[in-house]
């Protein structure tokens, strides 16, 4: 098994994020799996970039922990990296002739430089080059294969003409001649290479996988408002949803949003908005809205740092509380949250589903890595999907009533154009009939009907069951949510593998909380379960213990950075 | 009309209205249905939408199918069921403050995008449903429960002029007490294609003691038969300047536009539309 | 001791509130206390509305339960509380000539009819003084002191001029002189008096109560939207504010309302807005801003029905899960909920003092049962209280820094005008500087300040301590919040009485959760506390288990009213 | 001036600007800093407000007191700061998305009680922070992330029609590269009585590829001497109309009206305003 992970650093604008896209593709070609990572700053230019690749022969689970490779285009990025330059790691950096002043010597790491910036302007005269000369050096130290290299890059720039291309092809070679000439290489690392087929994998990022699994769901209407890191859904959608004659509209805000959503909804589309915090703070008086008159919708959220405008491009998983408890009254909603890239095109499905069947808001959480990371993934078949949708009014029925209490608290709706259907979509509390009424016994009876759905969604076999990892009997159970799903799996592998009894359980069901599931998992380990998670509060932690009789141990990261497999195992010795 | 036409009569749900008695929002949906029964409009196809407020309970007193939203979002979900169904007729009802206060944001959105819908406004000049607070038509130093030194805005909002600057093609106002202009008009902004504005001037008899029915009878005027509604700068000069102490009621104006039910029907074609696309062909173009 | 509760019951816009409101006034005026309770249709015109009032020698705690008295102005009132009309209790109705058709036998209750809307319209010829007209009979029939009576009149009509009070006498008279002539008393119920001195007391409804709070702590500057139950609150400060040259806006929406209080907090104000749910829901994403800012500012939030515009004349505490983590993020937030009228003006003042303190977001959860209820209460002295003013920077100080880290999370704030305080006032996260930052250590540290202000509040001496009542030793315990705790603390008295071993614990802190207080109080009970509160799932209940030890016995009523202290005794004797 | 006047550069904070090389927003901070120092205004009682956008991140620049608000809340945020202290000096700054589309609900009133505020808008026809989506004030067709095949958005927003309609007591326009006149504007509006607005055409170099410098440096031309700032209708006909392919930029309008500051000075007055108000008088009115 090989398992290798480069990162490049540098300021915002130096094309850190082409470079690394094409690192990544590079080594999909080659039939490598990958999952990146990157960060960039709030401002538009200027700040520390950085992106990173995750390479393996086998299934990537997370980010991993630190790197084995670090290639620093400027001071600030080599900065910001020293204290994860620990032996065993290699430096490529930019010198001399760049930002870097001084030649670097670390101990037990191996430093090769490469005047990257010297190359692209003096000898290249394209100072924007300087990627590509990055490119070349990483490629020639790290075995990366040169035809793949040379066939993304074909991929990339073939459209802007042969001359692009070729000034490319100069620029990469300039690099990994450098290497060829000046350095003998002393470190361990490549990449490696796989016989896998790749004709059956794409390349996608969480934030086009959610727009693919809307459109596999059957979405035919979105209404958004930009907003980072969660724009690139509505950009997917944008250029897709047209195609099979959808409906897109940029708003003039959140609110709006999810009015025109609702509306469609109300219309008979299969309806979502796609947010980040800021703006799902903005929407819940109308997520309330869509609980009171059971219209079904789907919100994707994909969270950022907090609170307030906080941390625009960083991750964190700090929208949990207000997903779950957000607006003013007792509103039910579902809250779902996708593990990595590939699920999320499923669970997208799964929240139109929910929505549609029990005519109640889904939201779905994503996150800032889990949106901007690009996974190579199976091909999914649009075909291979379960899709449900909505139980309509019986056409001619006669005296019906849109709120009608039923045994499980779904009442089939009648979609405008119907004969016979009329009723008040309506957020007052309301008869059967849909007439406004403020009886005690109507509240109770509507109140009852809009929460029994949650029974059922709890069992609902749409939603992939809860997933267990190791042994029923363990010293320890751990549970996640979200993209740290990922690194609890990776990190109970690792602790399984040193004979630790410890075992996890997954679900991306978050509210209604699975609590039999749960408590079931938590008896084989005695009760103790350990759950962390990006935010300051311990929120999941803290739902979980509101809802179930666990106490769980809430392990918080809360720095803008997705947790490493290796620090959780630290973690789970620690608590074991 | 053949035999089985439908009445005005027929446009009435089961649920009485709510209003105080001589509320001016009698007289509006007398006049809507009214309208109604001249288009023979459908009552299957037809969503009346509102916000919050006395006005925006109108919805539930019709048969149509409705949606009572909430306070000030009525233009964006009537947006919605406009673009998820455009054969449906929709219609958006509400008052001054839900329209021009904490739905204000919405408009400039929804009529400069031409958005195939008819807004009904019942200006009453003061919030009713919450017992009689300042809106932002009405005018400065009005005393009300919450401004009881008198109001300190300075101007009111004009809501003519409010639509016609952002490009609204449909515009008129009329008056609760005038139900035959009222239905004319209701009628003409049903049919017009694209964004069609009335604001019906519909007198709260409980909280607003100042713009009463006695002051309308002698101030609401016709606009002046040489008026041409196709002018757009005449329309802003008979919104901002009628003769003092007058308000004008008729068709301001009116214009052709493209729609957003068309622009979006253009991007689909541009995009090459196709109601059986295959999502697998989007799949492929993420292949390594 | 007296105690009697006198409900009427008719067509909103019947004179239903005023009639009632005179007999509130009238008692007080005969040196009882009185609790009142209303409740009326969403709709202006139209729908059955009620108007209740407890009158007794003692302090009263709650509405009560049921009523000895009801007055049937019509059918409908008739129908509505028919199930209340128990034997022992007295009905008194109009009838004949209105419009209940048929003279009511009930077995055990005692009917009077009195042919109040004939009388009004036939005999006096004005028939708006039908509330007269039951005024007098129920004066008579109840004993209700005929001076206090037009001492009343006089107050309330005085203005108008003697033809109107005449007017009102003469119904008033013709009311009691049918009892008189028609009737003689066969019940048992009389008001009673007392002689206690009234000169120190006022009547005071709650929402008229949180702004005089505001007054006294200091406020002077208002922005607001109006919302039932809520706008009272802002109708008493339109009035008052100016007279200290405090300002108020009236905003274009409660996003407007809370960017204004924002505003002109950063400006040096003590600045606060008044709404009800769907209002506080709009306010998520700002009131996010405040405690990422660090701005002082009060919001007072009075509850109604939900979810969406749900039931907005009713009664019920269902905010708590929004109120508590209503934003995206994790964003600190003081939490309080005052108990009684006179409590409210109290928590007022706290809610402002914790605010300046600690420069954190401060919301008050009141409710339309507190709200709109009236209570005789003493009169509070505005001198008497502590009031508490934000730390400022020193003047002249040199290198300022606005979010400096210190041991308690508080920094010193200067206001706009101070020379050297010059600083941005941020929702970004950032530096001790306020210049933006997103690195890891600076989000950690910030986090830190502004949860670490949490611990110093729960211990802060500024909040009334949680209030003990009953034995320590009991075998439950009972916790509720708002007005509910009115009702525990009438229940409680109840079950102590019959020899039950119960307990109870009120506080007016309610986020953060007072911890150690709860586990002590618990330990007492054997953990078994149950915890009664007006919402569906309730939200107390889940928050207190999710922070604490509990695992607390749920108990929900949602119906849009009160909950009586019978009916929670009930429940006390049900889970001993 | 004498010798210890503050200069330009004494008014620039110690944060250095993140805009892109060449953005306009550049140009505007200057002219600001400039005709702050022509004013010789207060650093410690001038305060720089605004929304989220790459505009809205001015204030950090500066060396005032600042407060960087949320997305489209900067006039709200900006007339709480007026009203808690009317001695200072505010200044709101934003973008065309922060004013007009999700803060534009906030506008017709700020704009019509004529609050004692000066709002600078920097134009660029997109949104520049989140990379490049269409605007409210972007042209109809416009090819941007969220619309590959064209805005279907039939009219743009109009800045300057906007605040004319709703009463706006000083309204503006300039470019970003003529320093001169932007600072003699920004130095007029602060000085203005009232709510002024200008409007700074300020190119995004690095997502508006249609609203170019180039394009500018051809279309706009200063508004014909004969224009009458204290002529509202030839204002909008200026603001509506310029010649084909052209914008205006000047001074376009100026009057004096009541501001929202006096209005409430002159509330407190008639509730006899005292400082020292004894709050036991309200007490004493509750006694029964
Ligand atoms: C978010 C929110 N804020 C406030 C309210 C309270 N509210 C209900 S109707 C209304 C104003 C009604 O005035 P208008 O729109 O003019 O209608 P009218 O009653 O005069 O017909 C207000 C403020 C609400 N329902 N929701
Ligand atoms: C509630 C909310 N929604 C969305 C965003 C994301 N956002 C930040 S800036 C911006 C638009 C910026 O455009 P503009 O105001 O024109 O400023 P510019 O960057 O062009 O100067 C958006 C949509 C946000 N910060 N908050
Ligand atoms: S309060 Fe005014 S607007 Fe409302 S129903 Fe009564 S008269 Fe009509
Ligand atoms: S993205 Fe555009 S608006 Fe933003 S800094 Fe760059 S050039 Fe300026
Ligand atoms: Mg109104
Ligand atoms: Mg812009």
């Amino acid at each position: 098994m090989s398992d290798l992970i480069i990162r490049i650093g540098g300021e915002g604008g130096e094309g850190i994020i082409s470079a690394g896209d094409m690192v990544a593709q590079a080594a999909a070609h080659s039939g490598l799996n990958i999952l990146t990572f990157k960060t960039f700053p709030a401002e538009i230019r200027g700040g520390y970039a950085m992106y990173q690749t995750r390479f393996s022969t086998e299934t990537i689970k997370s980010e991993g922990s630190g790197f084995q490779v670090f290639c620093a285009f400027n001071q600030e990025a080599l900065d910001n990296n020293m204290e994860e330059l620990i032996p065993g790691t290699v430096l490529v950096y930019d010198y001399p002739g760049g930002d870097i002043k001084e030649e670097v010597k670390i101990d037990g790491v191996t430093c090769y430089n490469v005047p990257m910036s010297r190359i692209a302007k003096k000898d290249l005269e394209m100072y924007r080059a300087k990627n590509m000369v990055a490119l070349g050096a990483l490629s020639e130290l790290f075995d990366i294969d040169e035809a793949s290299v040379r066939e993304t890059i074909q991929g990339k720039f073939g459209k802007k003409g042969e001359a692009v291309v070729n000034t490319n092809f100069k620029a990469i070679e300039a690099g990994s001649s450098y290497i060829k000439e000046n350095h003998k290489k002393t470190d361990q690392y490549t990449m490696g290479k796989s016989d896998k087929k790749m004709d059956d994998v794409i390349i996608i990022s969480g934030n086009d996988a959610a727009g693919l699994g809307a459109l596999i769901a059957g979405c035919d209407f979105l209404s958004l408002y930009p907003i980072t890191p969660a724009t690139e859904v509505a950009i997917f959608l944008s250029k897709m949803l047209p195609r099979k004659n959808g409906t897109i509209v940029q708003a003039e805000d959140e609110i709006a949003s999810l009015g025109n959503v609702l509306g469609a909804s109300f219309g008979g589309a299969k309806a979502m908005t796609s947010t980040s915090g800021p703006g799902l703070s903005l929407m819940q008086e109308l997520l309330g809205y869509a609980s009171m008159a059971e219209l079904p919708c789907v919100v994707v959220n994909v969270q950022r740092g907090g609170p307030s405008t906080g941390l625009p491009t960083k991750h964190e998983q700090s929208d949990l509380f207000m997903a779950v408890h957000g607006g003013h009254g007792d509103a039910p909603r579902v809250v779902l949250s996708p593990e990595n890239v590939s699920d999320i095109i499923d669970i997208m499905v799964v929240a139109f589903n929910i929505s549609e069947k029990y005519q109640i808001p889904v939201l779905v959480l994503s996150d800032g890595s889990l949106g901007f990371r690009t996974e190579s993934i199976p091909a999914p078949d649009p075909k291979s999907y379960t899709i449900v949708n909505r139980e309509k009014m019986t056409d001619g029925q006669a005296e019906y009533k849109r709120y009608q209490l039923t045994k499980s608290g779904v009442s089939p709706i009648s979609i405008p154009g119907q004969p016979g259907g009329n009723y008040i979509c309506t957020g007052l509390e309301h008869k059967e009939s849909s007439a406004p009424s403020f009886a005690p016994a109507d509240h109770v009876a509507q109140s009852d009907k809009r929460f029994k759905k949650l029974d059922d969604v709890v069992k609902d076999s749409l939603i992939p069951a809860p997933e267990k990892q190791g042994d029923d009997d363990a010293e320890l159970g751990v549970m996640s949510w979200g993209s740290t799903m990922g690194t609890v799996r990776e990190a109970v592998d690792m602790a399984i593998a040193e004979g630790l009894k410890v075992k996890a359980l997954h679900s991306r069901l978050v509210w209604p909380v699975p609590v039999d599931v749960i408590e079931e998992f938590a008896k084989g380990c005695n009760g103790k379960v350990l759950i962390p998670e990006i935010n300051y509060q311990g929120q999941l932690a803290e739902i979980i213990k509101g809802k179930t009789s666990l106490d769980p141990i809430s392990y918080r990261q809360c720095d803008g950075l997705p947790m490493s497999p290796e620090n959780l195992l630290a973690k789970i010795k620690e608590v074991l | 009309m053949c035999a089985d036409a439908l009445k005005a009569k027929d446009y009435k749900s089961d649920i009485r209205p709510v209003w105080c008695p001589g509320c001016g929002d009698y007289g509006v949906i007398n006049s809507v249905q009214k309208a109604f029964a001249e288009l023979q409009i459908s009552i299957d196809e037809t969503v009346a939408v509102s916000g919050i407020g006395c006005s925006s309970r109108l919805p539930y007193f019709l048969k149509t199918y409705g949606f009572h939203s909430l306070h000030g979002r009525v233009l964006p979900v009537a947006t919605g069921i406009k673009l998820a169904n455009p054969k449906l007729e929709v219609i958006a009802f509400g008052g001054d403050g839900d329209g021009f206060s904490i739905g204000g944001g919405h408009v400039p959105h929804v009529v400069r995008k031409n958005t195939d819908i008819t807004y009904i406004i019942m200006d009453n000049h003061i919030y009713g449903l919450t017992k009689g607070q300042v809106s932002p038509t009405s005018n400065k130093g009005m005393v009300t429960v919450t401004t009881p030194y008198g109001s300190p805005d300075t101007s009111a909002v004009n809501p003519l002029s409010y639509v016609l600057t952002f490009g609204a093609t449909f515009v008129a106002q009329c008056y609760s007490s005038n139900g035959k202009q009222m239905t004319e008009l209701v009628r003409k902004a049903i049919e017009h294609k694209g964004f069609s504005y009335i604001n019906i001037i519909s007198p709260c008899l409980t909280f607003n003691k100042v713009d009463t029915t006695d002051f309308y009878k002698e101030s609401v005027i016709d606009l002046p038969e040489s008026h041409d509604p196709s002018n757009l700068v005449s329309a802003l000069d008979m919104a901002i300047n009628p003769p003092v102490g007058k308000t004008y009621t008729g068709l301001f104006y009116q214009s052709q536009k493209p729609t957003l039910v068309e622009s979006i029907k253009a991007q689909q074609k541009k995009a090459g539309g196709d109601d059986n696309y295959d999502i697998a062909n989007v799949v492929k173009e993420y292949k390594v």
